[in-house]
């Protein structure tokens, strides 16, 4: 073993029911680099990351550390020996502070009682390194996706790990946020901290890796460090296939409105600073057989927009038609029986039912009439599995035994079981492997050919680009800009999202 | 139920048998108990295993079963229901004054039925059941909470209704009354139909209706299903309104089987329909367990109850006995999950052809 | 309404307001104390020498003259009756003794061990030859503990009788009702089954008469209405009743001549016995009183 | 805590004093319906607002308060504790059986005096207080099913140390040990003194030390907790053991009190103690409450119970009241976070300098 090698997991072998996770994976950790891992949703890297921080343990194989073996029995083991991690899903307590989340499990004492001002301090500082200072008392429950994966990463920073695990830490952060974030890590790794990335956006592995590893279903399958890595050898590795993003847009020529939404308002919600966003003014048109999409930074409101015209969410005021009837759209059932159907942001928090089937997960709330028929049933959900390619052996298999690409693609079927006129996706592609998401943008643009109106958000530039027909952009609550397909650029969008900058044209 | 049929998919492809009966029998879960425990009997009680003392055994359990039915969709959706047994109570006692006072509308006292008494009985504890239904799905009161407080309110109005006396002798007043709880049909004893009757309506819709479906969904994650378009609050209130009435049921049948209505009568009897609906593998969390299991749970207390009066041991064993009995048996169905997800992977293994 | 709170105030503590028995004590109680012109109140301690406590802590806070008290355990009620003692409270126990004398200014007591006595001579008597089954009531109440022994003072000298299951049915007549029906399985010869108080004995007879069984004869406790209503009808053989209404006036009278007096003019201790109910007398008796 | 600070920061930009006091009001949850009860006994009762009913009054409270309070980190962490009644019940009868029969060791009987008989006592309750632990952080079970097993078990045990029946006479075999229930200090009742200083303690601990936060952050997201390094399971054994010492405490000052020591005692206890928590704003789901409002909640179950008597309602009109106070508490505390959340924005917009 070289020296330049902090960490070397050697063998590692891991059985879940049914599976094997990892089948005998040898993964090396370079010292002061960022060490990539990559590989499709089920791959195995968060499993492999869940060995290393001692959440689980592995069934064989040892872990060297600086040449000398150790055993990770619980994450405070793994915190001994200086490893942290950020894991893949978010994993805050929403009814403590921001600071006592960054503190948790290693609360700073003094005389047996908590540190509480050195907590603050320190939490302070890990939340200002991230360039995303926020009041460290405010209840995280009321903070965003994003804003409780910051709390997070402040965590790890807080803590001054030799090693120092990312999974997928992006996937929740905007663009300006993920740029803050590769700073910090360029810092990190300069004094001395040694990281592991993990995540399925290319663009920013390679602009942030040193080395890379591709996993396939549980196994190495490629090694390499920076310099011999392009986009085609990772995506060829992943998939064992070639590169397949490209995709042809052919804006909608329909000029038939389907939805239109007028001078919408939402107030904002209670307690504190990072509460909901309000909505104003929010006016604009879907088309018959367009894709629709509406780009803005974290807390820009998106996630408020949709559930409003998902019949989740009160509005204060404003009007929305559907085809030039006025509705109400005071509950999700009034929304869904008009036609509008929504695609949760959180898979898991607000999609899927566990303990449920995939076949009944897609046909959930579709079914009308007093009695279930199940043949009936399983003939509409294995045509929609068909249509839409979810790789299910058995649609009888509880939902969770699905990648996230493919649960993903669960809830698109459970919201087209509905005939829905306009489909909402909040975040269609968060946490999907670059194969699966190419598919569901394959998926999308073929239902809006076939005349469905598609609205969906995104966090990522690279997504509205390639995805939609039209953007607007959502900033603070307004509407700040609206492009053409063709007008969309990496900087357009940016500039018109972020709130000090007033350029772009406004509808 | 669901994760069961999934388990067994999954199970279709051990192709060794052996592991696959060990499987089994660690999946039965609250089955393997009662085996034990009618075979336990069995051998201790030369009585025990007589088609009489099954029957009167079945008549037994029937009270706690129809209550565990009805608790079962409470649990199935993530709540739980304390109410059931000051319901229960509240049910005898409304049917004990409908029969013995009559009912007096402006001045004027009618002797109704007792058709009419056992529809009056039933529609006031659906009024209990809305109340808790009401509390939890709209005033979001815990559901704990919101029953514990309704458990007082229907027991103290059970008692307040009678100023704490029996309404005694309701077979004089009424005698068809009698049959809700000694009749028999097909030498069967009555109770015993309705709980039947009772679990296949609910067994039926737990799987075939969509209604079935929402509780489940419910339970395993809310808003999943309220974002899904479920009307969340229309179910939860459903199961409460099934809960009350199968507690109203046990009520009338009790009054019968007595000729009497007393006010205490169901004290403690929701912790024997919780009991019974967790032994059948429901979990408490919501969203995993089946009407099937709520009545194993059942006939499991039923058995231990019956059988330990007939050997004679004290009550005071009885009660140490029944906490033994219910700890084990969840902790053996933890372990049996446990063991499962330990050694599933290795006999997949053990068959290449078979996996995944 | 004022006048009335300036009345002194007697407060009646009795077991539990959903017994017949207990009902009649209390309720005979505060008739002839509003009687003779004081205030009352009635609480029940369901058994739970805890909240008996509590109900004589609120007793002594809200200046009460005198206490009626049907206890909640003989040895369990000894320092509540102390306190209430020392805090210049009068104390009239009825229905059941404590284990100390001094301290109560009176124990008018249902003789419970001679009125079980008599209830079982009456079961001895009327049974045939065999097997007979016990239903005891709450067997950490103390009543429940003297009437099992006054029982087996009869019954274990009767060699033609013997005791073939003894279940606690806690007072209640819905279990009485379900254990006799199990115990009715495991024993096909049964000839009786004694009670610990009537609502277990007509839970008995309930589940008896759905058996189909014949001739199992059944006795209680008490002297309930109910369960005179059953002897009448032959489902009971017979009861003991204890006169509660002539205790509880008793008790009143006495605490009214004290609190004038200052002296009962009786012994502290006065044992009243119970009355053998059967077929032959039941009419003689009504609501817990002799009234012939 | 955490919500009553955050809260309370973003109201002090409230610039409308009216509408802060009206929040404050609102927030007061428990104490405005304890002051409520308060103010309605004096007003009824003319010897309820005496120093020496107070006293008395406070030393009632203290029992279902130390329940309460121990109760109270079982809850905040997720969990529920059925036992402790009947844990209070066997701990009292341990230290009866100790003082009046002593202790049998290989054939001589030795008479501890009081100190050990309380240790003892406190350590069995421990024990018990272990297998809860045991059986929901290491077994799986859920805790509602596991402490309503030793809720039985426990019971049990307790009526099978004296074969149901009363060990009397505590005080004349120690005297000394009447004092832990009867005894003062400077005046006031020595089971105050426990319940404030158990109080200091738990609300310190809650507060102030690691322990604390952990048990706030396993009942907000358990996995969460365990993904930070909180070691989950020795944090519940922790929350359940103070939970059986708290109940073990209880029943060693019910028997100093009665000088004896009954099985029985205690039943139903854990339903008071859970609805004093609940009503002191404590979240069944855990991760949201107080210690210092699981006291007020015991006062304000207490205050009711001891009021009425005095007021000489009946029993059965008691029992109403009392469900529809725990309802009614619980359901304006609903209403009051539904307000608050509606209209704090209101409130805010109308002060624009105040607003984010
Ligand atoms: N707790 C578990 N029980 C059973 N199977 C599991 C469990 N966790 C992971 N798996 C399975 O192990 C495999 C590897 O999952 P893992 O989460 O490590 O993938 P991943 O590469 O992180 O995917 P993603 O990109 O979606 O995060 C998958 O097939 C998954 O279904
Ligand atoms: N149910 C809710 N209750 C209170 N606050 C909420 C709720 N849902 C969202 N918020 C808050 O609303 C703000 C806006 O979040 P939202 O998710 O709408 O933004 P977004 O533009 O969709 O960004 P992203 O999805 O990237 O987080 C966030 O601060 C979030 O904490
Ligand atoms: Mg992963
Ligand atoms: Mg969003």
């Amino acid at each position: 073993m070289s020296d330049d090698v902090i960490l070397q997991a050697s063998g590692i072998l891991k059985r879940y029911p049914g599976n094997i996770a990892l089948d005998h994976v040898d993964f090396k950790l370079h010292r002061n680099a960022v060490n990539v891992l990559i590989g499709e949703n089920g791959a195995g890297k968060s499993t492999l990351m869940r060995i290393l921080s001692g959440v689980e343990s592995c069934d064989e194989g040892t872990i060297l550390l600086d040449g000398k073996p150790i055993v990770l029995r619980s994450p405070r083991d793994a915190g001994a020996h200086g490893i942290s991690i950020v894991h893949q899903e978010l994993s805050v307590m929403p009814n403590l502070d921001i600071s006592e989340n960054i503190f948790a499990g290693r609360e700073l004492t003094r005389a047996a009682m908590v540190d509480r001002k050195t907590e603050d301090t320190q939490s302070a500082d890990a939340l200002h390194r991230l360039h995303k200072p926020m009041p460290v008392n405010a209840q995280t429950a009321h903070l965003s996706l994003g804003c409780r994966q910051i709390v997070e990463l402040a965590r790890t920073i807080a803590h001054g790990s030799k090693i120092l695990i990312l999974d997928e830490p992006t996937s929740a952060l905007s663009m300006a946020e993920a740029e803050s974030l590769f700073e910090v890590i360029d810092d990190l790794k300069r004094s001395g901290v040694t990281i592991v990335y993990i995540s399925h956006r290319l663009h920013e592995l390679l602009h942030l890796g040193d080395y890379f590893t591709v996993l396939r279903s549980g196994r190495v399958v490629g090694e390499a460090p920076r310099s011999k890595v392009t986009r085609q050898w990772i995506v060829e590795r992943m998939s064992g296939r070639a590169d397949t993003t490209d995709l042809q847009v052919r804006p909608a020529a329909s000029t038939q409105a389907v939805l239109s939404v007028h001078h919408l308002e939402l107030g904002s919600s209670a307690a504190g600073e990072e509460s909901q966003a309000a909505l104003h003014e929010i006016s604009f048109t879907l088309h018959k057989g367009e894709v629709l999409g509406i780009y803005g930074l974290l807390g820009a409101g998106r996630t408020e927009l949709l559930e409003t015209l998902a019949g989740n969410r009160t509005r204060l005021g404003g009007s929305i038609q559907l085809e030039g009837r006025t509705l109400e759209l005071n509950s999700v059932g009034s929304a869904v029986k008009a036609g509008i159907v929504l695609v949760p942001e959180d898979r898991q928090r607000d999609g899927l039912i566990p303990e449920l089937s995939i076949r009944e997960n897609v046909a959930l709330a579709a079914s009308h009439g007093p009695l279930l028929s199940r043949a009936h049933e399983t003939e509409l959900v294995r045509k929609l599995a068909k249509d839409l390619n979810i790789a299910a052996n058995d649609l009888e298999l509880p939902v969770t035994s699905l990648s996230g690409g493919n649960q993903q693609k669960v809830l698109i079927a459970r919201c087209l079981m509905r005939n829905p006129r306009v489909l909402l996706l909040d975040e269609p592609t968060r946490g999907v492997d670059a194969g699966a998401k190419a598919e569901i943008y394959r998926i999308l643009r073929q239902l809006a050919a076939n005349g469905l109106s598609i609205l969906f958000t995104s966090s990522e530039i690279e997504e509205t680009r390639t995805l939609a027909d039209r953007a607007l952009v959502l900033c603070q609550g307004r509407i700040a800009a609206e492009f053409q397909h063709h007008q969309l650029t990496d900087e357009a969008l940016f500039a018109a999202a972020s709130p000090n900058v007033t350029t772009g044209s406004i509808a | 139920m669901t994760s069961i049929s999934a388990t067994l998919s999954s199970s279709d492809r051990l192709a060794s048998s052996g592991a696959r009966i060990a499987l089994i029998l660690l999946r039965a879960r609250a089955v393997l108990v009662l085996v034990l425990l009618l075979i336990l009997f069995s051998a201790l009680a030369p009585s025990f295993l007589t088609g009489a003392n099954l029957s009167i055994l079945t008549k037994h359990v029937a009270i706690s079963a129809i209550l565990a039915i009805g608790m079962t969709f409470v649990i199935l959706s993530g709540g739980i229901d304390l109410s059931v047994g000051s319901v229960a109570g509240l049910g005898g006692m409304v049917a004990g004054y409908i029969l013995t006072q009559g009912i007096t509308l402006g001045g004027t006292t009618y002797h109704p039925g007792v058709f009419v008494a056992i529809l009056a009985t039933i529609a006031l504890c659906l009024v209990v059941g809305a109340l808790n239904g009401w509390l939890v799905s709209r005033a979001g009161v815990a559901p704990f909470i919101a029953t514990l407080g309704t458990l007082y309110i229907a027991r103290g109005s059970a008692l307040l209704m009678s100023n704490g006396k029996t309404f005694p002798n309701l077979a004089a007043h009424a005698p068809s009354f009698a049959f809700i709880g000694q009749g028999f049909l097909l030498r069967i004893p009555i109770p015993v139909w309705l709980m039947f009757a009772l679990f296949a309506v609910a067994a039926f819709i737990a799987a075939k209706t969509p209604f079935g479906r929402h509780v489940y969904a419910i339970g395993g994650n809310e808003r999943a299903a309220r974002l899904a378009g479920i009307v969340v609050p229309r179910v939860k209130m459903y199961t409460f309104l099934f809960s009350a009435f199968c507690a109203g049921l046990v009520g009338l049948i009790i009054a019968s089987q007595l000729e009497a209505a007393h006010p205490a009568t169901g004290e403690s009897f929701e912790l024997n329909a919780i009991a019974a609906v967790v032994l059948g593998g429901t979990s408490l969390m919501g969203g995993r367990g089946s009407v099937t299991g709520s009545l194993i749970g059942a006939f499991v207390i039923g058995v231990l109850a019956d059988g330990l009066v007939m050997l004679g041991v004290s009550e005071f064993w009885q009660i140490v006995i029944k906490g033994v009995v219910i700890v084990l048996a969840v902790a053996i169905d933890q372990l049996q999950s446990r063991l499962q997800a330990k050694f599933l992977p290795l006999l997949l293994r053990s068959n290449p052809e078979a996996g995944a | 309404h004022r006048e009335e709170l300036s009345k002194p105030l007697i407060a009646i503590i009795v077991p539990s307001q959903d017994n017949p028995y207990f009902k009649a004590e209390g309720d005979a109680a505060a008739a002839r104390a509003q009687q003779l012109g004081y205030r009352t109140r009635i609480d029940a301690h369901n058994d739970d020498a805890y909240r008996q406590d509590n109900l004589i802590d609120a007793a002594i806070a809200s200046g009460a003259k005198a206490i009626v008290l049907d206890n909640a355990g003989s040895e369990s009620s000894i320092s509540a009756v102390r306190r209430a003692k020392s805090e210049g409270i009068a104390v009239f126990l009825i229905d059941r003794e404590i284990q100390i004398t001094g301290i109560a200014n009176a124990q008018i007591i249902a003789d419970n061990h001679q009125g079980s006595r008599i209830v079982a001579e009456e079961f001895a008597r009327a049974t045939k030859e065999g097997e007979y089954a016990e239903l005891l009531g709450r067997e950490s109440d103390t009543n429940a503990q003297i009437r099992t022994k006054g029982f087996h003072e009869i019954l274990d000298t009767a060699p033609r009788l013997k005791l073939v299951a003894a279940q606690s049915a806690n007072w209640s007549q819905a279990e009485a009702f379900q254990k006799t029906e199990t115990i009715l399985q495991a024993h096909a010869k049964l000839v009786g089954i004694i009670a610990g108080n009537d609502t277990m004995a007509l839970g008995a007879a309930a589940a008896i008469k759905s058996s189909g069984r014949k001739g199992i004869i059944v006795t209680g406790f008490d002297g309930s209405p109910d369960a005179a209503t059953a002897i009448r009808s032959g489902e009971l053989q017979a009861t003991s009743l204890q006169p509660a209404v002539v205790i509880s006036r008793l008790a009143v009278d006495e605490a009214d001549r004290f609190l004038k007096t200052g002296s009962t003019g009786k012994p502290e201790k006065q044992i009243i016995p119970c009355d053998l109910v059967t077929r032959a007398n039941v009419d003689d008796y009504r609501d817990f009183e002799k009234i012939r």
